[in-house]
């Protein structure tokens, strides 16, 4: 049985163990919705990066804060947002990891590998904090297996 | 993360069990690394097969370490990549900068 | 590193699909908290009933209805909650699954297995829904196996 | 769930892999037990090492098929319970009620 229409929600306090939590959640509903192992781990990993960065840039660790993400499967897209708050950043600062200049550093993929896994990728910058928001067309993957 | 280290014919061999992520596994594999070059080893190869997931910063991890061991005149090599491993690798273009291999005899003969 | 204070919420609709997501969380949450495999398990377990229980009698399958969940680990203590929308029940009405008459019953043993699995189980029933309380001390098994 | 029968000197031999627990394998376990009754099979042994996950509404699945087969004058024994269903038939006390074994050929035997 698929769920065509589905709404779920975690809250999670800043530790790094918790990403887990989040990437778990994501990856059964990718499972859920007929998705094959391998797309539902693309996907989780998506949401992994999202959280930690939540965590450590958005909330700068403090466990006080809390990140919040809700998955919306509906019409065969999932809508992830992840929200933290934060202060924000300005999306077109982040250098791009492929640069040769680049290539050697040890941060700034996360944002690269949430684009590469996801359709849409897009931040909103709110007075009480940020939100990442990812789109995935679940149905140009479900059951691929090998393309992808 | 656990992490396991012999020698094998000049070469280092480093295996890394679990998981590489952010807050879990990326200082264990720094030590590793700075254990191996204080001993004077030069050729070190990492062994990955038993890596069960790894992120933006594990990846950052590797790069990190392969800076350090050839600034110091060594080599790092990775061994047994899990495909998952490899596809992160290949996007970011860093498939590239590392030496990888499949063999172990191989990967040792090539230091 | 092990959590001390911790809080998660989760909220999913009413779909036997979505327990598992529940039960995830409350297994990676003990895992977190460094509770062994089997002590996770059986407290994934009770929470596995506890939402069950939200989704079939509380909710009655009503997908637009929610279930809602929240862990708070605090003290070496686990606070279970799990909320539905329903109209809640008489405790005291539910049968003995141990007793004679009962034991070839097809169903009437989730509450039992929750209060097997945890020290503590509760009810708590207001106008807007029914509230499971749960609580399990995680001293007393915390790295039992091996004390890891 | 996925299920599969073989038949073993007259014994049914039903095996059961995967999930047994609300909304997932109730049903399909229900219905192997109805085709193996409608065959006119009276001896069933349910193989369960492969049931990864079983709760109150797959226990209750088990006891039903029970009652079902033992009112046709059947008999319905189990093999191979991983330990944590033998738990939960324990805490139950249906330990008491199902006949279990571990081993195949003395399964075979008591029918
Ligand atoms: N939620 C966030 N809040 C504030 N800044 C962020 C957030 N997410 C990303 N950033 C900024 O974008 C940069 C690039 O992020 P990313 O590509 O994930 O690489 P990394 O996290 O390794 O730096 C970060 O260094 C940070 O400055
Ligand atoms: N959240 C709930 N809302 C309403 N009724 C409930 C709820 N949880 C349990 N019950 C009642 O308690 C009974 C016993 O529950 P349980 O022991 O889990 O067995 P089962 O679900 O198999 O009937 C249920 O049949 C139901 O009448």
């Amino acid at each position: 049985m698929r769920a065509d229409t589905e709404r779920v929600e975690i809250t999670i306090s800043s530790r790094f163990e918790n990403i887990e939590l989040v990437q778990v959640i994501a990856e059964h509903m990718c499972e859920n919705a007929g998705l094959d192992d391998d797309g539902s781990h693309w996907i989780g990993m998506a949401v992994r990066e999202g959280v930690a960065n939540a965590i450590k840039h958005g909330n700068k660790l403090d466990v006080a804060k809390k990140v919040y993400a809700c998955f919306e499967l509906s019409g065969g897209k999932l809508d992830i947002r992840i929200a933290d708050e934060g202060p924000g950043f300005d999306p077109a600062q982040v250098s791009d990891p492929l640069s040769p200049m680049n290539i050697m550093k040890t941060s700034g993929r996360g944002i690269f590998y949430m684009r590469t896994f996801m359709d849409h990728v897009d931040y909103q910058f709110k007075p009480n904090g940020t939100e990442l928001i990812m789109i995935k067309d679940l149905a140009d993957r479900t059951g691929t297996k090998t393309n992808g | 993360m656990k992490v396991s280290a012999r020698s094998v014919d000049g070469v280092e061999i480093i295996s890394l069990q679990g998981k590489i992520t952010i807050g879990a596994g990326d200082s264990q594999l720094r030590d590793a690394i700075l254990d191996a070059l204080k001993d004077d080893k030069q050729n070190l190869l990492l062994e990955m097969s038993g890596v069960t997931a790894l992120d933006s910063s594990g990846i950052g991890e590797l790069v990190g370490s392969y800076t350090t061991v050839t600034n110091r005149g060594g080599k790092l090599k990775l061994l047994h990549l899990p495909p998952k491993v490899t596809d992160l690798l290949q996007v970011t273009q860093l498939i590239t900068v590392f030496e990888v291999y499949d063999n172990e005899a191989e990967a040792l003969k090539s230091f």
